[in-house]
């Protein structure tokens, strides 16, 4: 007699599951690993780089090491320097990936939740990664001296 | 799965309703179970409880003493059987809570810690800080979710009992989201509804606790009993009624006059603070009268103080007071002294159920607060309650469980047609009615009033004559009541006039058993009567419905090892 | 949710900015990485940027880097766990620690950014 | 006497069955007291001058969760929020954010029931155990650890706070994820293996960005914000980390 009731708000056998079947999201886990080392580094490198290589330096206020070619080959020579420079620029690239791409979805772009947009943000970041690689290989060889 | 008929069919999601629909579960997982509220469960008003569950389990405490604190409590109108089986089922079902997750407090040894409360001789109250119902309600509410044969119809309101051959065979409901009424059968039916508070102007309770499983049960036949007994809690806050809990006074904290002083010394000299609800209201009351009440904005009130205990003790043991009294009053109860007054609180009386919860109509169930068991008598304990919705809602669905398997379901033809009439009566009576010219809450207003006035902290023969001449009043302008709400959809209008109809029965039953009862007892205190007189009272009232108002018996108390002795604290 | 959404209270318009930290901050490293990649030029091509333009830019930068640093890190201490002797370290102190850490690392930086310029 | 003061509230209204879409209503009503909150004004409004105004209430003590609103835009318990901090300006009173609406002010939150139902809230135990043995011992400082995320009262302030919800309502949400690491943090308990899959979900955890006003407007201090990064943390610890446990 009842049998087309709207009674849709009752909970019961199995309703709770959900829709789909749920696993741990592997890749999410991966990028937000990345987004949130890169997020720390460039919290805690980035503003003094700026503040001395970008505003101190050209303004000349301080003595800066890349503002003379002398300084700064020797100082890019090292693999220790390299290292670091590697971290400094390429791992933030994640952290940016993922903000920027979480931004367009705040803003109104549901398609930069999808895989394509992964692919073309972390892509990116990768991209960077492979990039500074490449630079720092190329740009002063390996010295120890 | 038809999510119209079940094996057991539970009204109420509170803590005694969803502790009997796990029990059901436990005892027999094949059965279907049904779970109706009027509310989301979390909503129950189980949720604002504050202070904590009575059991024993420290090893300095025994069943004998929670016993007697109990029937001494109250007032030896409790039945002993009853409260024996209590005392004992109690301490596991708290065991099973913490099992279920429930924060209770710990001690230092990482035990479950308890506190001292009113009218009991040693500590026995285990508690979550100063939420206990909150973490009680929402601990087996979300372990409910998982047994996947308990099937919730939430926000569905029951306006009646099926009741073939005087046999409990369901309800009817409003679903409150549609606006549909369907039945719901089942071959047994609980009810866990809760209190009435709503009945008074000042209270503690929600605006959910409106008596209905009481008016329920009592027009489909079932007797309430001891229905004048009804608690005043002596802390509550000015204006709003929100409770302060006694766990305040368990911690230490003193009740002040405005002389400043723990006027409790000339009442209740050996228990002071601790003393029990009903003697701590009447002394509170009679300082007001003595002009010796601080006078507010919201009438005289009294100072609870619990500055001496200590920013760190207020903030582990009673965060949540701290947190109304910032929030509702503007006090930081660390520094400033907490205002409180007498206020309406729980109803010791219910409907008429034993031991199992098994009630006079076959297939008919009753526990929590709804329900009387014979547990409370006249005076509850404070921390008892929360026990016993776990106690005797467990019971209540084991009960069910096992009787079930021997019945057979309800025919479908005669609850059609009973569907048919209930549905004419609420949408003709109130849905489509032209005319009528009566607020409803005008009415619920004037009730309210005339509740505080005529059966509060003292009664009087003038007095509650005065109150069932006026609740006949209210009656008669509830026929011409009027509603602006003529949708279908969520219409709480319609819900509350319904609940107004509930709450005059329950408010008639109050009245006339108050009447009836010319001795003090308890909660039931006559200035007319002022002395216990157990050879005529030391009986249950027994209140049946008719048309012309209550017809009322008595019935025995059951007694047991423990003499009615004068009641001295 | 409507478009705009985040003009309607300002602690999402804050929220937006600080997620917008990211782009600035990505253009100045790309900056940064082609600065490095003119080393290669020798020591008569390098001429390392020093335009107006440039500092005002770095001006820009640095203030979203300044908020990226501030916002990253509270928030991260507000939830990091840790325990000793079984009580939760208060999150202030751990904010306090990596605020400290920030700045440690900035002085050790900019010493060798200078200390090196001879 | 001195007159009452008076108070406009505009308040949503909204049938189904009769409306296309919801409409704000206009009543002024005494504001005769101080304590007065916006859920005493409703009651007025409902009791004396419109009965047919729909919402949800019952506690009036901010502990059953029912009557969160959007007051002038934020998300609040209504009980809970008072007529003095915005007289003499009009107040403006709608359903929460985010959510269906069925009736004027009454939400549809069926969705974070199912959710709820979906993380699994109650102590899972591997082997069960026998009430015989008696109660856990559980110290102060454990109960710490998850005290705060099992204060929440469902309320849902926070869902209708949240962009991220308000965006795509797939997303687990904040109140879900903190009563999920409830259970997960309880030293009582053994479920995390298989909440995991639900709150590392792609809907879960990680569609979280940190917005934070979940925390911000959750009127219990349950940080929901918090829960959720930390879970974001221990579920990328267990993968990331060698000898993270993983069962
Ligand atoms: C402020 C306060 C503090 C308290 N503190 C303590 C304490 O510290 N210790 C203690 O032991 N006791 C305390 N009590 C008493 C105790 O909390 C209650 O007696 C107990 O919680 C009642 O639980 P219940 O399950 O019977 O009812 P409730 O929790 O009130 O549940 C009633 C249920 O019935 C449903 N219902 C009602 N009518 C209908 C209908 N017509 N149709 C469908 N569903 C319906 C409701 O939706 C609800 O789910 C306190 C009470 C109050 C008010
Ligand atoms: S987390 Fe806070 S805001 Fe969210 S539902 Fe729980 S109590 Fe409400
Ligand atoms: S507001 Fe939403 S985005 Fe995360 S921090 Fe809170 S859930
Ligand atoms: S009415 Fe219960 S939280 Fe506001």
């Amino acid at each position: 007699m009842n049998a087309e009731l709207p009674l849709s708000h009752t909970v019961g056998e199995g309703q709770g599951e959900g829709r789909h079947r749920h696993k741990p999201a592997i890749a999410h886990l991966f990028w937000w690993f990345m987004f949130a080392q890169g997020g720390v580094l460039a919290a805690i490198l980035l503003p003094v780089h700026i503040l001395i290589q970008g505003i101190l330096g050209p303004l000349g206020i301080v003595p800066v090491v890349d503002r003379h070619y002398d300084t700064w080959a020797n100082v890019l020579g090292n693999p220790l320097v390299k290292l670091y420079l590697l971290v400094l620029i390429a791992f933030p690239f994640f952290h940016f990936a993922h903000r920027l791409r979480y931004l367009l979805v705040d803003l109104g772009v549901p398609a930069a939740r999808g895989v394509p947009a992964q692919i073309v943000f972390y892509g990116g970041a990768v991209a960077v990664t492979l990039g500074t690689i490449y630079i720092l290989l190329t740009t002063v060889p390996i010295s120890f001296g | 799965m038809d999510p119209t008929s079940y094996d057991v069919l539970i009204i109420g999601g509170g803590l005694a309703g969803i502790r009997a629909a796990i029990a059901v579960a436990e005892t027999n997982p094949r059965l279907k179970i049904g779970m109706v509220s009027k509310v989301y469960p979390m909503r129950s008003h189980t949720v604002s409880a504050e202070g904590g569950a009575a059991a024993v389990l420290s090893k300095d405490d025994s069943y004998d003493t929670h016993a007697f604190d109990t029937i001494k409590g109250s007032d030896y109108l409790a039945d002993q059987d009853v409260v024996e089986a209590f005392v004992r089922e109690a301490p596991l079902e708290v065991v099973q809570m913490e099992h279920w997750g429930c924060p209770w407090s710990r001690n230092a040894d990482g035990t479950v810690a308890v506190r001292p409360f009113g009218g009991m001789t040693t500590w026995r109250t285990v508690f979550a800080a100063d939420k206990s119902g909150f973490h009680m309600l929402h601990t087996v509410f979300q372990t409910s979710l998982k047994y996947d044969q308990i099937h919730r119809h939430d926000e569905a309101f029951v306006t009646k009992l099926l009741v073939e051959n005087s046999r409990c065979v369901g309800v009817t409901a409003i679903d409150v989201r549609s606006g549909q009424m369907y039945a719901i059968t089942a071959k047994a039916t609980i009810l866990a509804t809760g209190g009435l508070g709503r009945i008074y102007a000042f209270t503690t309770n929600g605006n959910i606790c409106t008596g209905d499983g009481m008016a329920l049960a009592y027009r489909a036949g079932v007797p309430l009993k001891d229905m004048e007994m009804v608690q005043f809690h002596p802390t509550g806050l000015p204006f709003t009624g929100i409770l302060i809990t006694e766990a305040v006074r368990g911690e230490g904290g003193y009740l002040l006059n405005n002389q400043g002083e723990r006027f409790l010394k000339r009442y209740v000299p050996n228990k002071m603070e601790l003393g029990p609800r009903d003697i701590i209201s009447r002394a509170m009351t009679t300082e007001f009268e003595e002009g010796r009440g601080f006078e507010g904005p919201h009438g005289k009130y009294m100072h609870l103080d619990v500055r001496h205990l200590g920013e760190a003790t207020i903030d582990r043991r009673l965060p949540f007071m701290r947190e109304l009294g910032r929030e509702f009053v503007g006090i930081d109860i660390v520094k400033d002294p907490i205002p409180v007054r007498p206020v309406m609180h729980y109803m010791m009386g219910g409907v008429d159920a034993d031991i199992s919860g098994a009630t006079l109509m076959k297939g008919l169930y009753a526990a929590g607060e709804c329900a009387n068991v014979g547990l409370n008598g006249a005076n509850r304990l404070g921390s008892n309650s929360l026990s016993e919705c776990l106690v005797f809602g467990a019971a209540a669905g084991r009960a069910a469980a096992e009787q079930v398997g021997s019945l057979a379901a309800a025919g479908a033809n005669p609850i059609e047609a009973m569907l048919k009439d209930e549905t004419k009566r609420v949408e003709g009576g109130f849905l489509d009615k032209k005319g009528g010219d009566e607020r409803i809450a005008e009415i619920r207003e004037d009730m309210q009033h005339s509740m505080d006035e005529g059966a509060g902290v003292y009664r009087t023969k003038e007095g509650l004559t005065e109150l069932t001449r006026r609740l006949d009043g209210f009656r008669e302008r509830f026929e011409r009541i009027k509603i602006d709400d003529s949708s279908r959809v969520f219409n709480t209008e319609l819900t509350a006039a319904i609940e107004l109809g509930f709450m005059l029965d329950c408010a008639v039953a109050v009245a006339h058993s108050a009447l009836a009862r010319e001795e003090s007892r308890g909660a039931h205190a006559r200035r007319d009567f002022p002395e216990r007189n157990d050879e005529k009272y030391l009986k249950h009232t027994i209140a049946h419905h008719t048309e012309a108002g209550p017809r009322l018996e008595y019935r025995d108390v059951t007694l047991g090892k423990f003499e009615p002795k004068a009641r001295a604290y | 949710m409507p478009r705009g959404w985040w003009t309607r209270r300002s602690n999402y318009f804050w929220y937006i900015v600080r997620e917008f930290t990211s782009l600035p901050l990505a253009l100045w490293l790309l900056w940064f990485l082609l600065e490095i990649r003119r080393a290669q030029d020798g020591p008569s091509g390098y001429h390392p940027h020093s335009s107006l333009g440039f500092v005002i830019f770095s001006v820009i930068v640095l203030l979203f880097a300044l908020y990226h640093s501030v916002t990253f890190l509270s928030l991260a201490g507000a939830i990091l766990h840790f325990n000793v002797a079984d009580r939760p370290i208060p999150s202030q102190l751990i904010v306090l620690s990596q605020f400290a850490a920030w700045a440690a690392a900035s002085v050790v930086v900019g010493f060798v950014l200078i200390y090196f310029a001879r | 006497m001195t007159a009452t003061k008076r108070i406009t509230i505009k308040a949503t209204r909204f049938d189904p069955d009769k409306d296309e879409k919801p409409r704000l209503q206009t009543y002024e009503i005494p504001f005769s007291d101080d304590s007065m909150v916006v859920l005493d004004a409703l009651n007025y409004i409902k009791g004396h001058v419109d009965g047919s105004l729909s919402y949800r209430w019952s506690c009036r003590m901010g502990i059953c969760g029912s009557c969160g609103m959007m007051v002038d835009g934020v998300p609040k318990l209504t009980c809970n929020a008072f007529l003095r901090d915005h007289w003499p300006r009009p107040i403006t009173v709608e359903p929460l954010n985010n959510f269906p609406v069925i009736r004027d002010l009454v939400i549809d939150m069926d969705d974070f029931m199912h959710k709820l139902k979906a993380i699994k809230p109650w102590v899972i135990r591997k082997q069960p155990v026998p009430l015989g043995g008696g109660a856990f011992v559980q110290t102060t400082a454990q109960i710490d650890e998850f005290r705060q995320f099992s204060q929440c009262i469902n309320c849902m302030l926070c869902y209708a706070a949240c962009p991220v919800y308000g965006l795509n309502n797939e997303f687990l949400g904040p109140a879900a994820i903190a009563l999920a690491r409830r259970y997960n943090v309880d030293s009582r308990d053994e479920g995390l293996g298989q909440r995991l899959p639900v709150l590392a979900d792609a809907e879960g955890v990680w569609e979280c960005s940190f917005v934070g006003e979940c925390s911000v407007v959750c009127p219990k201090g349950v940080d929901p914000a918090k829960a959720i990064q930390q879970t974001k943390l221990d579920t990328t610890m267990r993968f990331v980390l060698p000898f993270g446990n993983r069962d």
